[in-house]
């Protein structure tokens, strides 16, 4: 019984002294993957992920507790990446990607009260008091932050326009599909 | 001339005549002289396991494809069925009962390929498949060979005995006629600790030209080769593979035949029993499950030979090429993903070349 | 080829299609009168558009500047005809997609005028630049399809030291004959074309290569450059893509162009023989790029053959001129192999158009496409080495990486594979869809940049706002509390 | 000489660790959708496998022989597996953290790999000699890494084909693993007759 007792202790502690030197030569330190995620992450603080800003989302993908598929204005572009460095697998055909859209301001319901001006993260909309707002094409990521926030629901998003440089051939259809 | 020509469609413009339909084709008219040897040589009862075999394995795949609720008859009119039942059919017991053909024509098609997502998906060759999965399950019917009959000798079963013996399995009329393969025959007096030289000259007969006990379709290596060139001149195959797996269990054997011919086979026995020239000619270059590159090719023939040869010399079972078949079509991905074509501009590695070379 | 030599041979890459050159090919140019209204588009090149010079109801002479280029790659287009500047809008591009360009209309007067031209006697006498300047300024490109601009390439053999100028009269793809035509018709212009070309980029050969299912264009040729030596003409084996610049560059020189890099870097240049003649107008004669030759073929077309036509002539135009003996099944503009469907005739002819093909019902029948039976054809025919099969597998499994990691970015589109493939697989389209995806992609991923910074910008803007309005207000603070303290004591009550 | 070839083989493929004793499956399932992590962890396997199989064989002739202490075996072995493993994962995290991130959880979970301590007591019931049971353990590993990449070079095949959806992800996989040990079988009996 004692010898039982005593080799058990022996081992548990051998082996416990092992690990630990072991463990002070190989430590590592932990790496900074929040901060290389949020670098990845569009940085507009839309708020689209439901998180309240992008390094909130990029805390709980560390985590693993959101989905790398949670970035709308993104699309499939953050979200490969994300996977990528995350070492995961995505389905990218779950992405409901319709494609890049734009802030869009009916010109005859605009009263140009300036506050989708204030709301946008990109400083796309110019425009002032009483005079009809605008989008700036480049600079809008179609986050949507504006459309709720128009008293006169002048704000819509639109599609941008397939041009010929933009053209995609579409994929073949399988016949066995 | 306003009005649109369809939707658009990506070039290029124009195609071969060739089509799966067609190389199919070409395969099965190259295995015809063999078949029909095979015939001749166990008469109505193969002809009939022939038959069950082949319609099996098409019955299989259009029962799947209807589940599947894909259209049946493009798939079942490219050929691939039945040339899948076909060289089942050609690699078992001539005189095997109609279950073996109806459950390997079915395991092959069903399990073999369609689980897989059908033509092109599958990753093990579908009728070796089956082969392998009916000699693990039947050792005792997929062993059982009879002497050569052929079709219109006096000893020969009618077609009504024929129809007797497939369905009933031997009649004990026709037991008389049971055999052993060369290599089965080997391997019995090998374990029984005789010498292979003097067990030999008491071996059952067989001849250069394929009038042996063995599989339906396979003693007949000469006519087997002949289909095999027929493919290769019509640039169906390469010669990589067949050429490859022949080596692979020739230069073993001759080896082995030099050092002690009292317990190795020679080469010679080695190459035109059994599965081998089948094996090289129509099963290994099967173009789902085998690499796609000529040095892959190489690699995986010299692979299916050697196994071939290990199995049946130091394994349990007498023939090997199913087994080796299948091994090495798993490690067909494997091949594939590290022996790759040199690309224009960049050396074998991928990497660049640099100006000037 | 005997029979060992046929098992054992290991397959080249190319392929070998039907070529249906003839007998389009042996017809005598014609030439096609100007039509009434032309459409030149500003983007008939690679890189950036032209920039319109004319304004509506200008009156326009033959040649005279359109739109100038804009940006270090692009080029001008001139005008084809005399008359009258009618529109500058929108017309169909010859693009699979049926998206409209920008383009400018011209409605002739018939009259054909030339503008004054700047014709130069001895070219040799002047400077590679100045070359370079009026090559540019005459709107040459590329004409075997690649379009891109002619002057770009020069500078750049100049710069990396290019001994060898390749001319390019391989036209390996079926069907078409105008580079043959302009062998034939005009070897003298081709080949003192190329001697331009050579002193501009400072090469000291010139290797013509000449698929040997030409015969009469390499008689012509031979006899054009005979009193020139550094002019060789080598006929090369007739095999598509033979007029890659890539596989021509192999065949005739054994260099091998590193993957990603130009060709000028192996110590080569590559011009089509009908860029060549237009470098040779453009500079002997000081005409610009206004028309080319272009093969009119097809089961559909009553008449086959090559017409010089004028820029900007709409395809059914072009088409009924040749005559139609049925409705086209399919429109082409450039070859089978690897020309890009038009849906309708309502297209110009732009200066990449070498040919129109309108294919009959049986031309034009696709088969249709079953599964992969990975037998490795497309493997053998590729030209490049790729493995399509693969990357046809992973673009369809939505795995773009995949197929880039199989080197998706070395595919040269030729279309080898899909041609080959007893499924009919369309490959090229697989390709073509991962590549714009990829694209777009890429697009997207620079967007979000741009988005960051922006976002980056707002938040430093909102801070200094911030920090300003603090600012003032506590200037404003102590203003008051100076003035409070000016004003001292007494009337304490009233501050609050 | 030969009892040793033969054992190599029969321990790699014949008895193979995963398709014929049906050993460390989860793993097997697991860690095998990419050749590079499949690789990764019968590397990580091999080197467990062996160097605790050493030591379990000390432990066993030295300890629980010694003092009959049989009845410890289980929780002696697990312990030495255990530190195996927690040394592994700390050096594999060090040397390649890439790979650390995609063997995650299955890591760690080679303490509880039944293939590890199968062998152990494969060893211990086989009675073997020092020398004999380090090789054992050694080949067994390799069969168990042999397996393992070719299931995932055959899983990356496998994410490609339009496998109905009624069998596809595991049941797919399990289908060819099936198949995959129907193919193994072939090397039964492998004696020098």
């Amino acid at each position: 019984m004692l010898i039982a007792v005593g080799s058990l202790a022996f081992m548990g502690l051998a082996l416990g002294g092992l690990l630990g030197t072991a463990a002070h030569y190989l430590a590592v330190e932990e790496d900074p993957i929040e901060a290389e995620l949020q670098a990845m992450l569009p940085g507009s603080q839309c708020g689209q992920c439901g998180y309240v800003g992008c390094a909130q989302a990029a805390a709980a993908l560390a985590r693993g507790e959101a989905v790398v598929t949670l970035c709308p204005p993104g699309g499939k572009a953050v979200a490969e990446a994300l996977a990528a460095r995350l070492g995961i697998k995505v389905d990218l055909s779950a992405v409901a990607d319709t494609g890049p859209q734009l802030a869009q301001v009916s010109e005859e319901i605009c009263i140009g009260c300036c506050r989708c001006i204030k709301v946008c993260p990109t400083d796309a909309i110019v425009g002032a008091a009483k005079q009809i707002h605008n989008v700036i094409r480049e600079a809008c990521t179609g986050c949507a932050a504006c459309i709720d926030r128009c008293p006169t629901e002048a704000m819509t998003l639109v599609p941008v326009p397939v041009s010929l440089q933009h053209w995609i051939w579409p994929k073949p259809a399988t016949a066995n599909a | 001339m306003n009005h649109p020509i369809g939707s658009p469609v990506a070039a290029p413009h124009t195609t071969t005549d060739n089509s799966v339909g067609r190389v199919m084709a070409t395969v099965m008219v190259a295995l015809t002289p063999a078949t029909l040897f095979g015939f001749w040589l166990y008469g109505w009862p193969a002809i009939n396991l022939w038959l069950i075999t082949v319609g099996s394995a098409l019955f299989g795949e259009a029962f799947c494809l209807r589940l599947l609720d894909r259209r049946a008859r493009p798939v079942l009119f490219d050929g691939s069925a039945a040339l899948t039942g076909w060289l089942l059919a050609l690699s078992l017991p001539p005189w095997a009962p109609w279950w073996i053909g109806v459950f390997g024509g079915l395991f092959a098609t069903v399990l073999g390929k369609q689980v897989f997502g059908g033509l092109g998906q599958n990753l093990f060759n579908p009728a070796m498949v089956a082969r392998v999965a009916l000699l693990i399950s039947f050792p005792l019917q997929m062993t059982a060979w009879v002497a050569p009959l052929p079709l219109l000798s006096a000893a020969a079963p009618g077609f009504i005995d024929g129809l007797r013996i497939t369905l009933k399995a031997a009649s004990p009329a026709f037991d008389a006629v049971a055999s052993a393969s060369l290599l089965g025959f080997a391997k019995t007096e090998l374990s029984r600790g005789a010498d292979l030289l003097q067990a030999l000259s008491h071996a059952p007969a067989h001849t250069w030209y394929g009038s042996r006990p063995g599989s339906l379709g396979e003693t007949a290596g000469w006519l087997i080769a002949g289909g095999g060139l027929l493919l290769m001149f019509r640039r169906i195959i390469s010669w990589h593979i067949p050429l490859s797996m022949l080596a692979g269990i020739a230069v073993p054997a001759a080896i082995l035949h030099g050092i002690d011919p009292t317990r190795y086979l020679d080469a010679g026995s080695h190459l035109l029993s059994g599965g081998a020239m089948l094996g090289a000619f129509f099963i290994a270059t099967d173009y789902v499950t085998s690499p796609n590159t000529p040095r892959g090719q190489l690699v995986f023939g010299a692979g299916c030979g050697v196994l071939t040869y290990v199995i049946r010399t130091w394994a349990g079972y007498p023939e090997g090429v199913a087994f080796a078949v299948l091994l090495m079509n798993s490690l067909t991905p494997i091949i594939d993903s590290y022996v790759k074509p040199r690309i224009y501009g960049r050396d074998r590695r991928g990497v660049a070349i640099e100006p000037g070379k | 080829m005997g029979f060992f030599d046929r098992i054992f041979r290991e397959p080249r890459w190319g392929v070998h299609p039907d070529d249906h050159k003839r007998p389009a090919a042996d017809v005598p140019l014609r030439i096609l009168p100007p039509p009434a209204r032309l459409y030149l588009p500003l983007h008939q090149h690679v890189g950036g558009v032209a920039r319109p010079v004319v304004l509506v109801g200008q009156k326009v002479l033959k040649g005279q500047l359109l739109a100038a280029a804009q940006g270090n790659i692009s080029a001008p287009i001139h005008a084809p005809v005399s008359g009258i500047v009618t529109a500058i809008g929108e017309i169909t591009a010859p693009h699979p997609s049926g998206l409209g360009f920008a383009a400018i209309t011209i409605d002739s007067d018939f009259e054909n005028r030339w503008i004054d031209s700047d014709p130069v006697a001895d070219p040799f006498s002047l400077p590679p630049e100045e070359i370079a300047r009026r090559t540019a300024a005459a709107g040459v490109v590329g004409l075997g399809g690649a379009t891109f601009p002619a002057a770009v390439k020069f500078a750049l053999g100049k710069r990396l030291a290019v001994g060898t100028l390749i001319v390019n009269g391989g036209e390996c793809e079926p069907y078409l004959s105008s580079d043959d035509r302009i062998m034939r018709d005009f070897a003298d212009q081709v080949v003192d074309g190329a001697r331009i070309v050579m002193h501009a980029i400072g090469a000291r050969e010139a290797l013509v290569g000449i698929e040997d299912n030409k015969p009469e264009a390499i008689a012509a040729m031979k006899k054009a450059a005979a009193s020139y030596p550094e002019v060789k003409i080598r006929p090369v084996p007739a095999r598509y893509p033979m007029g890659s610049d890539k596989q021509l560059i192999q065949t005739l020189t054994g260099k091998e162009v590193p993957a990603d890099a130009r060709a000028a870097e192996v110590g080569v240049l590559v011009h089509n023989v009908s860029t060549c003649a237009a470098v040779h107008k453009a500079i002997r004669l000081g005409q610009p790029l206004v028309e080319r030759i272009v093969t009119i073929n097809g089961g559909a077309v009553a008449q086959p053959g090559n017409l010089i036509a004028p820029l900007g002539t709409l395809v059914e135009e072009v088409l009924a001129f040749c005559g139609l003996a049925q409705a086209p099944a399919r429109l082409i503009l450039g070859g089978p192999m690897m020309g890009t469907p038009l849906l309708h005739g309502k297209i110009p002819l732009v200066k990449g158009a070498s040919g129109i093909l309108a294919f009959d019902a049986a031309e034009a029948f696709v088969p249709e496409s079953g599964p992969c039976i990975r037998c490795g054809s497309c493997t053998q025919a590729c030209p490049m080495g790729l493995l399509p099969l693969e990357m046809a597998a992973h673009i369809r499994a939505d795995d773009l990486e995949g197929a880039v990691d199989f080197s998706l970015g070395d595919c040269i589109s030729c279309g080898c594979c899909a041609y080959v493939c007893p499924s009919h697989i369309p490959l090229v389209q697989y390709f073509s869809h991962a590549r714009g995806e990829l694209a777009a992609r890429e697009r997207a991923s620079l967007r979000t940049e741009a988005a960051k910074r922006l976002a980056e910008a707002r938040i430093a803007r909102l801070e200094r706002e911030a920090l300003e309005k603090a600012a003032a207000a506590a200037r404003r603070k102590a203003e008051r509390a100076a003035a409070k303290a000016a004003a001292t004591a007494p009337v304490e009550g009233e501050s609050a | 000489m030969k009892e040793f070839v033969l054992m190599l083989i029969g321990a790699a493929l014949v008895n193979n660790v995963i398709l014929a004793r049906f050993l460390g499956l989860c793993s097997f399932m697991g860690v095998t959708t990419r050749i590079d992590t499949a690789a990764g962890m019968g590397l990580a396997t091999t080197f467990v496998i062996t160097v605790s199989s050493m030591a379990d064989w000390a432990v066993q002739r030295y300890l629980l022989d010694a003092y009959g202490l049989g009845f410890l075996r289980t929780v002696t072995f697990i312990l030495v597996i255990a530190s195996a493993v927690q040394f592994t994962e700390m050096t594999i995290r060090k040397v390649s953290p890439t790979l650390f991130q995609m063997l995650g959880i299955y890591l760690p979970l080679i303490t509880t790999n039944c293939a590890v301590l199968g062998v152990a007591l494969l060893l211990v019931e086989g009675h073997m000699g020092f020398l004999a049971a380090t090789l054992f353990a050694f080949a067994s590993s390799l069969g168990y890494s042999l397996v393992m990449v070719i299931f995932a070079g055959l899983r990356e095949r496998l994410v490609l084909a339009q496998v109905p959806r009624l069998f596809a992800g595991p049941p797919i996989a399990f289908i060819v693993a099936s198949l995959l040990a129907m193919a193994f079988m072939g090397f039964s009996g492998i004696s020098t007759s």
